[in-house]
């Protein structure tokens, strides 16, 4: 029954957002501020990836915000997952999951490729400014990075809970600190600091590297705790 | 300042001291001494209701926009006058040692001060309203304070039958407040003087909806069918003497601002227009009123509880207002108003007596009393007089407005509706007797052999009500210029009017007449009988037989339970509680939608809400906007 | 009304019918874990949609290169944002995840339908009221007969 | 162009399909991973490359990493046939 | 004036701190956020007189507008942001166990200050996500004692996929509107309605309003509402229907009244606030437990807000405002009461002879919400309604009935539970929960302040007017954030 109402609906939602999408200039938008953005990118944040600048630049409070809700996510999942006082009672054998290592080929294949992973993470959130990626993808580069050495030897390697909450806790503050520091010399929160440098070099574009670095940094952190936690055993934590 | 500022200053000082000192001893006197104080200040006023002119308020409030201000007129004068009488006979009343024992028994009686102040107090505020903004406000004032009086028992019932009532009145609220807002819609302007401007630019239709709406909310109050079920329960539950005002007073608020609005702005023209060919607003009214007189009467008949009883008739009776003044005519509206008065004096001194009856022996249920009247004769002497006021028999004061009534339709050539208040009249006179007769007649019960009379606290505003009472049926002049004051106010004919009565071209009533013709008849008929050697011979109050059978003292003889078994039988076929069954369908219907949407509320899957919302949004805008753009 | 058989126009489709098998299983699946796997895909189709709100035909990627001075451009805006939303998207998931894992283990089921029935009961219970009758066939009224006619 | 832009949001739809209707939870997951590089492969056709380098970083690997620890925990890391599935474990 | 940004960012810096400095000094910890909010208050207090009258624009990151974000300051903003700090004070979890939950805390009052002072639609986005998410947590860790803690965790599973969903909405909806117009803040949007005025502008708001409307209790979306707040603490209760609800409605509103002043926008929230108010009414009447009957109650009331919001123009914000604030008023005392009042209806009998003063406060409470004069609920719904009556136009007349015949519902509920409460104690009655907690002490204050308020009404009421007649007028709005004029205006 449900199935059918819900197709019914779902057609009809279908259908009119086919007809939205017919009144949308599809193929050549309007690009007001996009075209201003591309305009001024250049001398006003000097990154030569301009999706950096309007990720740092223009829309930094954006990044912060997103930040936080990571941040907030995996607050969320620490809380919930190590909750002390749990009911017993319908806990499943499934939940039960071996404390052995994954087979030779996968821990094998990590160790390897852990180093390269390290590697390709920081040139991902150093280059930022540069070509695409950046703080997000680097951070999620460095996290997988981390959780996967755990996640294939579960007893013998253990990432410090509390270094993993003081990375994420420095780089979320000193991304507001960069900011705050241009509001102290009386400019705007999030104002680009520093001198643009010579364009389209790795030392370029102000604060922005610095600011993707700082991203970088507390999605790995964020990220890394998360998948921890999500794999840890609640009872073992 | 103006003098009506000294009145609500006054009054609203009263509530700030009996609020203050509610709960000790000296608000017993201080209560009479304030509603004294209230009176003579009303009494001072009184020029307005022979012909002066308005008292005006001062204060004006302006809140957001709306202006509200206050004023007295002929018309609120005769209101406040009637309430603050019987809220003086009732703090007199509570005062002595009805309030004691209702302390003793549990009784919040500060409370009970309380609530009687709050209620004069938001009477007086409504009375004095200046416009529809002042007039809500009063409105709701005063619903509330009748629910704070209502909720003072301590009865699971009572507090059911408050919390009915406050719904009801919450109703009448809103209806009020969408004629209001009908009103201010078209002008912006909440001026009294804006109905009857703004319901002559309406629509047809417009006009009838704001009339109903305003009727409806007044009904309310007044306890007209169908709205009656509220009223009886809600006024006999009331603690003691706060029945008596409220049954006195309370209810008739709705007529007072029947006659503000309705007759006043809207008038017999307005009315009459709305309608097809004979059927018009009026003759509707007035059949509403017609119904109420007979129905609620009828099933006062049907109680044997005293308090019950008197409370349904109290519901009756407002239907003799209406039919009054809905006639539009001198006589049709003076007797409907002076009804009021007539009302509420006969009403809180029958409640009086039933209380006091209560005080002595703890029940007011007619099938545990009886023979009552050797016991308690001065109480019987109020009740007496109380009920051919109520029944509408020649001298008291009943006989007159519902005579004005009779004549007013006679006149009118409304042959049908005089047929409908006779019956109503022929249904409270059985009901009475049987009021009576169940309490204070027959043979005395062994377990009331020690009542005594009540304490003269009690009796005297009962006997005061009670010269009222006669005395206005005696000498009608001495309200008449008053009613016809009013009627000069909102416009309606006036009534001619001498001491004893009105004059009228086809045929006029003057009591001091009438009332000498029946004394002169008793007169008569005893000296005939003293003289043709007529022999009395005291009987006891024990010496009578039934059926042949001479009873002994132990065995006491009442006939009271099953009272009028036949015309209960009559009543039983034809009505069986329709109304009722109207409320009760009603409220399944609120209970079907809220079932249905808490099945809403309580989807399996919440999303499809979110679907089903946005679909529905998007195609509706899709429908109105199309795709032109 | 623009032709839909475009590059834009297929993209469309796909994004609007990406969203629209998202929403259909998050209405049709019972299982909170597939229900979670719709969301993924709602959100995808969304961002889908907000990255072709800054496409241009014939447009290259907003990054100054050398050789790219004169061409047309995307909208880089919009591609900000969808980075932004890809990162809410998954933070919200792993929360999610992290309750489902929570709400398996107390009710035991992963049965959407089960767990809403259980949580009807359980605040009823804590409200210390009678819990309500099931949806589909509601609970008999009872009608006590003196209340009726009060 | 247009072909390998119907081609890539064909599979994308199929996938989509494939992760409401498979039994396999396993299989759905990897399905979401399908959809995920499908729309990397669009998002590298609309020319917003930091869009696709997230999409295949967070979307295809993050995403399918954290969907995977639910399956081991929920218990679905099983690879049973649709059998089983019908016997007693609906999963749908 | 470029500080206020540090509304929202001082929150976030405590919370990202918060867990660090706990290992330090769990007392340091639990502290960081009440401070930082009474800092925040300071900040407030001091923009209020700094802005007078008038209204401010902060451009972030120095990029003068529509490419960079703004946040527009004046006193609409500032009077809520003031309410979020204030009531995140009042209910602020001093006994909870982990520090992580004041972070939590933390984040959803800075996303609360970004929703209030924002100007950009996806940066209000963003904030309204960051909410949502700070919001599942504290519902799923905040557990009632006597509720096993997992039925948080499912109530806040079940909103979290019905807020999701909605989120995806106004995604959804944001993205038609860039589409459209190529910009995303409001008063550059503001200055190209024509663009937005057809079935497509328009759709966009539909889902806008239907996306954020999960939060707003709006009527179809609002199912989570009896769920969770039947499994969270009252206070926690008090703050997601008394603040956080409103939080969304201003997102919606101020879509409305800058760029989307048409009827049929108007028609759409006048719809679902009538369906709203009534369904909310009807099957609170039907509630046998005070927790319930608030919330349902909460959900009529948000419906009336909405009904107020389609009044064109500063009156409607003017009179949305003040039922907002009245509700917050009322709605927060009552659920911050309502531990006195838990459990089965039918149990609570003789509570008022127990506890006078809590039935006193309830009944002000009460009154208020009925409209009964002369407390300040009476004149916000006169006015609403008198307003209504001058729109014209069938729906606003069916929207009064629906108010009135809601009220009426309204009493014949709220009278059965306050007759219950004036009963005698029986056997059956449930010792009363006796422990004088802070919430209830605020809930008193509450009290008072309605009953001070009730005294100033005109006062009050004139200065929301001035305030409604600023904040709505898109001129300022647009003259202030948009200085100069650098692009092209489509229109």
């Amino acid at each position: 029954m449900t199935k059918y109402s819900a197709l019914l609906f779902i057609s009809g939602l279908v259908f009119l957002l086919m007809v939205i999408t017919g009144l949308l200039p599809m193929g050549h938008t309007p690009m007001l501020v996009g075209n201003a953005i591309l305009e001024g990118a250049k001398d006003q944040v000097g990154a030569a990836n301009v999706v950096t600048s309007v990720v740092l630049g223009y829309r930094g409070l954006d990044t912060l915000g997103e930040l936080s809700i990571l941040f907030a996510a995996a607050s969320v999942v620490g809380l919930v997952l190590t909750k002390s006082s749990f009911n017993k009672h319908a806990s499943n054998n499934d939940d039960k999951h071996d404390h052995h290592d994954s087979g030779f080929v996968a821990v094998n294949a990590i160790d390897l490729i852990f180093p390269l992973l390290l590697v390709v993470g920081m040139y991902i959130i150093t280059h930022g400014h540069l070509t695409p990626g950046g703080g997000f993808q680097g951070g999620v580069v460095l996290a997988v990075a981390f959780s996967m050495l755990v996640i294939v030897r579960p007893r013998r390697v253990s990432i410090n809970h509390g270094m993993v909450s003081i990375i994420e806790s420095f780089a979320g503050v000193s991304f507001i600190v960069i900011g705050v520091v241009a509001l102290f010399k009386g400019q705007s929160f999030l104002q680009p600091l520093l001198g643009h440098g010579e364009f389209a070099s790795l030392w370029s574009a102000g604060t922005l590297p610095l600011l993707y670095l700082a991203v970088g940094l507390k999605v790995g952190a964020e990220l890394a705790g998360l998948l921890l936690a999500l794999n840890t055993d609640e009872v073992a934590s | 300042m103006t003098f009506l500022d000294h009145l609500f200053i006054v009054v609203f000082i009263s509530l700030i001291a009996i609020s203050a000192l509610r709960n000790l001893r000296i608000v017993d006197k201080l209560a009479p001494v304030l509603y004294g104080l209230i009176l003579i200040m009303l009494v001072r006023m009184s020029s307005v209701a022979y012909g002066g002119d308005v008292y005006l308020s001062s204060v004006s409030l302006d809140l957001l926009d709306f202006k509200m201000h206050w004023q007295f007129t002929a018309l609120s004068w005769y209101f406040a006058i009637i309430t603050v009488v019987a809220a003086l006979a009732s703090a007199v009343f509570m005062s002595g040692d009805w309030g004691r024992q209702y302390r003793e028994q549990g009784g919040n009686y500060g409370m009970l001060q309380l609530a009687l102040i709050v209620n004069v107090f938001s009477m007086i505020l409504l009375l004095g309203s200046g416009d529809l903004l002042s007039l809500f406000i009063g409105w709701e004032f005063v619903s509330w304070a009748s629910f704070l009086m209502m909720v003072l028992s301590p009865t699971k019932l009572a507090k059911k039958s408050a919390v009915k009532y406050i719904v009801y009145a919450m109703t009448g609220a809103m209806a009020l407040m969408v004629a209001i807002v009908m009103i201010y819609s078209v002008n912006n302007s909440l001026e009294f003087k804006q109905i009857g401007e703004v319901f002559t630019q309406m629509s047809t239709s417009s006009q009838l909806a704001l009339v109903l709406l305003f009727f409806v909310a007044f009904a309310i109050k007044m306890g007209l069918l169908p709205f009656h079920l509220w009223q009886a329960i809600a006024y006999a539950e009331t603690p003691g003497p706060g029945a008596a005002f409220l049954g006195a007073i309370s209810s008739r608020m709705g007529m007072f601002t029947i006659v503000l609005v309705i007759v006043q702005f809207i008038g017999l023209g307005g009315l009459k227009q709305l309608g097809i060919s004979f059927v018009n607003m009026q003759t509707l009214l007035a059949w509403v009123a017609a119904l109420t007189t007979i129905i609620p009467t009828y099933i006062a008949l049907q109680q044997h509880d005293a308090k019950r009883l008197l409370a349904w008739h109290g519901v009756g009776q407002g239907g003799y207002m209406l039919l009054g003044i809905i006639m539009f005519d001198s006589i049709g509206s003076a007797g409907g108003l002076m009804h009021v008065l007539n009302h509420a004096s006969y009403q809180a001194a029958l409640f009086m007596t039933v209380v006091a009856v209560m005080y002595r022996t703890g029940t007011s249920d007619l099938n545990k009393l009886g023979g009552l009247v050797t016991q308690m004769p001065l109480t019987f002497l109020v009740m007496l007089i109380g009920i051919i006021g109520l029944a509408g028999l020649p001298p008291m004061n009943g006989f007159v407005s519902k005579w004005l009534v009779y004549r007013s339709l006679l006149v009118n050539g409304q042959p049908l509706l005089f047929v409908a208040a006779v019956l109503g009249t022929l249904g409270t006179i059985l009901s009475v007797y049987k009021l009576i007769h169940n309490t204070f007649l027959g043979q005395l019960r062994l377990e009331h052999q020690n009542v005594r009379e009540v304490p003269w606290s009690m009796l005297v505003p009962m006997l005061g009500l009670s010269i009222i009472v006669f005395i206005t049926g005696f000498m009608p002049g001495l309200i008449l210029p008053w009613i016809a004051s009013v009627q000069e106010s909102v416009g309606l004919p006036v009534i001619a009017h001498h001491l004893g009565g009105i004059e009228y071209a086809k045929g006029g009533l003057d009591m001091i007449w009438v009332s000498g013709i029946l004394f002169y008849g008793f007169g008569v008929g005893a000296l005939i009988f003293y003289f043709l050697g007529g022999k009395s011979k005291r009987v006891h109050q024990y010496d009578n037989y039934a059926g042949g059978h001479f009873l002994t003292s132990d065995v006491r003889y009442h006939y009271s339970n099953n009272f009028y078994p036949g015309l209960m039988h009559l009543i039983g076929g034809w009505y069986r509680g329709s109304f009722k069954w109207l409320e009760n369908s009603i409220v399944s219907v609120v209970s079907f939608f809220s079932i249905f949407f808490e099945n809403i509320y309580r989807a399996k899957q919440p999303v499809m809400l979110l679907l089903i919302g946005v679909v529905l949004a998007l195609f509706a805008l899709y429908r109105n906007l199309g795709v032109g753009a | 009304m623009n032709s839909f058989f475009t590059i834009e126009g297929i993209l469309y489709f796909g994004a609007i019918s990406l969203s629209i098998i998202g929403l259909f299983g998050l209405l049709v699946s019972k299982n909170l874990f597939r229900m979670l796997l719709s969301l993924v895909l709602f959100e995808a189709g969304a961002n889908l949609v907000l990255v072709l709100s800054g496409f241009i035909r014939n447009g290259i990627a907003p990054i100054f290169l050398d050789g790219n001075s004169g061409a047309v451009m995307n909208d880089p805006v919009p591609q900000a944002l969808v980075l932004t939303a890809i990162v809410i998207g998954v933070g919200v998931q792993a929360l999610a995840l992290s309750l489902i894992f929570r709400v398996k283990k107390h009710y035991g089921s992963m049965d959407m339908r089960t767990i809403r029935s259980k949580l009807e009961r359980e605040i009823a219970t804590q409200a210390g009221v009678t819990p309500p009758g099931s949806n589909e066939a509601p609970a008999p009224v009872k009608l006590v007969k003196g209340e009726a006619h009060e | 162009m247009i072909w390998v832009v119907a081609v890539v949001v064909f599979i994308m739809l199929a996938a989509a399909l494939a992760v409401l209707f498979l039994p396999n939870m396993i299989a759905a997951v990897v399905a979401s991973a399908v959809v995920s590089l499908s729309l990397t492969v669009i998002f590298a056709i609309v020319k917003a490359p930091d869009v696709a380098m997230t999409e295949a970083a967070i979307g295809a690997g993050l995403s399918s990493l954290i969907l995977a620890i639910g399956l081991k925990r929920l218990g679905y890391w099983k690879t049973d046939s649709i059998d089983k599935v019908k016997a007693g474990e609906r999963h749908d | 004036m470029n500080s206020l940004v540090l509304l929202v960012v001082l929150p976030l810096f405590a919370a990202f701190i918060i867990p660090v400095v706990a290992k330090f000094s769990p007392k340091l910890s639990l502290f960081t956020g009440p401070v930082v909010l009474c800092i925040n208050l300071l900040l407030i207090m001091s923009a209020w007189i700094k802005v007078g009258s008038g209204s401010e624009a902060i451009f972030l990151g120095g990029f003068l507008p529509p490419v960079g974000i703004v946040f527009y300051i004046d006193h609409f903003s500032l009077l809520f942001s003031g309410l979020i700090a204030g009531m995140v004070l009042i209910v602020w979890p001093w006994d909870a166990k982990e520090s992580r939950l004041y972070s939590l805390y933390m984040l959803l009052s800075a996303a609360s200050f970004g929703l209030v002072l924002s100007a950009d639609l996806f940066n209000l986005y963003v904030f309204y996500e960051l909410l949502a998410v700070a919001t599942y947590g504290i519902i799923a860790a905040s557990p009632i004692s006597k509720v096993p803690n997992s039925s948080a965790t499912a109530a806040s599973l079940r909103y979290l996929f019905i807020s999701s969903a909605g989120s995806v909405m106004l995604l959804l909806g944001i993205a038609i509107i860039y589409t459209l117009t190529g910009t995303l803040n409001i008063a550059h949007l503001a200055t190209m309605t024509t663009s937005l005025d057809g079935f497509a502008g328009l759709s966009a708001f539909a889902l806008i309003a239907i996306g954020a409307g999960v939060k707003a209790e709006m009527f179809p979306v609002n199912s989570w509402v009896a769920e969770v707040y039947g499994t969270i603490p009252r206070q926690l209760s008090a703050l997601l229907a008394g603040l956080v609800s409103k939080l969304a409605v201003i997102l919606i509103i101020r879509m409305l009244l800058m760029v989307f002043q048409q009827q049929a926008a108007f028609d759409l929230l006048l719809v679902v606030g009538m369906l709203g108010v009534i369904s909310g009414e009807m099957v609170a009447w039907r509630a046998k437990d005070m927790i319930r009957m608030l919330s349902f109650s909460s959900i009529a009331q948000l419906g009336l807000i909405f009904i107020a919001f389609s009044i064109a123009g500063s009156k409607g914000l003017w009179i949305g405002m003040a039922l907002m604030l009245h509700h917050l008023l009322v709605k927060g005392g009552l659920f911050l009461m309502a531990d006195r009042f838990a459990g089965h209806m039918g149990k609570l009998k003789g509570l008022a002879k127990h506890s006078p003063m809590a039935a006193a406060v309830f009944l002000v409470f009460v009154l208020s919400l009925l409209g009964v004069p002369p407390f300040p609920g009476f004149w916000i719904k006169l006015l609403l309604i008198l307003n209504l009556a001058e729109q014209g136009g069938g729906l606003y007349h069916v929207a009064i009935a629906t108010i009135l015949l809601a009220t009426v519902i309204e009493t014949a509920y709220i009278f059965k539970f306050v007759r219950i409460l004036y009963q005698k104690a029986d056997a059956d009655s449930t010792p009363i929960n006796k422990n004088y907690s802070s919430s209830y002490t605020f809930a008193k204050l509450f009290a008072l302040i309605l009953l001070v308020s009730m005294l100033f009404v005109s006062p009050i009421s004139n200065h929301l007017k001035d305030i409604a007649n600023h904040s709505a007028s898109p001129h300022i709005y647009i003259n202030k954030i948009l200085p100069t004029k650098q692009l092209g205006d489509r229109s």
